[in-house]
């Protein structure tokens, strides 16, 4: 188990109604990570359509989630 | 000079042109995103950019580096708005000197065209009959 | 709004750039040509624009109506200097407005590209070295 | 014999040495025109390197001369 945060913006964030949370991941990977998070906060957008970001950097969905780190899940962007 | 940056207040274009004017440069592009009053055919009242600023900065920190290797130019800037934007508002400006035409115009584009598809910034939309919309593009906009 | 002009002094891009706004464009991109301090390897001191204006006027009017009717813009405006220059003077100005930014940089290009082409001005460079020439280029610039 | 203005610019106003000069022309067209103004000026810029016009609008270098135009000759043109 491994105490992290997670960061929503934009849909994301409409739809948990936080901007982010502490939570104990117990997944095996990234991937895995928003799984759980998706079927708790009933997100419309898969994993396919998401990029991920660790700390303040693009991440893999492969990586394993790290304890004290900062996830977030990127929705597709929309700037300009 | 940091070559792009997020503006949660309007700015002004003339002094970021500016600081892009050299005498060895002769061309200069610019590109300019305004709020428009219709998207996809809905009436558009205004919007809100958000953004994931510490990684949106890095990753259009990468975009200016890339910009400046790839192409023959002189420098480049870009702004992005961040928050509540009205009709007509400026969203997003690039501008880049160069020594010739050719390279100005197409650093220009790369750097509006990787701004838009990579950048996390996320505009949502208010529309006239009183929805509202974050959007998520599915292909490259 | 008479969208090609010819100017005998500097002139300001500010109002030119406002009279292009509107509700209904999203997109705006913009040229500059800047008098250089080099051209071909040679040092360059400064330089004089000289124009038939009567037909460099009808020439540059037929450009800005052509590019209104290739492409899907909104306006679109072409200013060049006439007369002498120094290094970093702007000697000339290309402004289009659309609702998309394919539009508005294609253009941009063509306008640029078509007034070099065309339009009957000629420049005469003064060289570091105390020559001078007139520039008549034998493929198009 | 047609009377008319020639208009000079660029480099070919300086070969001449003159803006404009009223002339009697007797050539068929506007490309013998040049042939002759090209001998007496010692243009270097060859006809084919040039377009023609006539009172303000390009012209076509087989045009006969009209008595009372005002032709010009246009050098390659090199603004922007």
């Amino acid at each position: 188990m491994s105490r992290l945060t997670v960061l929503y913006f934009a849909s994301l964030r409409d739809a948990a109604g936080i901007a982010s949370e502490s939570v104990e991941a117990d997944a095996r990977d990234l991937r895995g990570l928003y799984e759980s998070l998706r079927a708790r906060h009933g997100f419309a957008l898969p994993v396919e359509r998401l990029r991920v970001a660790v700390d303040g950097a693009f991440a893999r969905w492969d990586e394993a989630p790290r304890a004290g780190s900062e996830v977030a899940f990127i929705p597709p962007v929309s700037g300009g | 000079m940091q070559r792009f940056s997020l503006s949660e207040v309007p700015f002004e274009i003339a002094p970021l042109r500016e600081r892009l004017l050299s005498a060895h440069a002769g061309a200069y592009a610019s590109f300019e995103g305004w709020v428009r009053d219709h998207h996809s055919g809905r009436a558009v009242a205004g919007l809100r950019y958000e953004s994931y600023a510490a990684l949106a900065q890095s990753e259009g920190d990468t975009i200016m580096a890339e910009a400046i290797e790839r192409f023959a130019i002189v420098d480049a800037c870009c702004v992005h708005r961040v928050g509540d934007l009205a009709i007509g508002e400026l969203a997003v400006w690039v501008g880049v000197s160069a020594a010739h035409r050719d390279a100005a115009f197409a650093a220009c584009r790369f750097i509006i065209d990787e701004t838009k598809g990579r950048v996390p910034i996320w505009k949502h939309e208010r529309y006239a009959d009183g929805d509202a919309d974050w959007l998520h593009p599915t292909a490259p906009a």
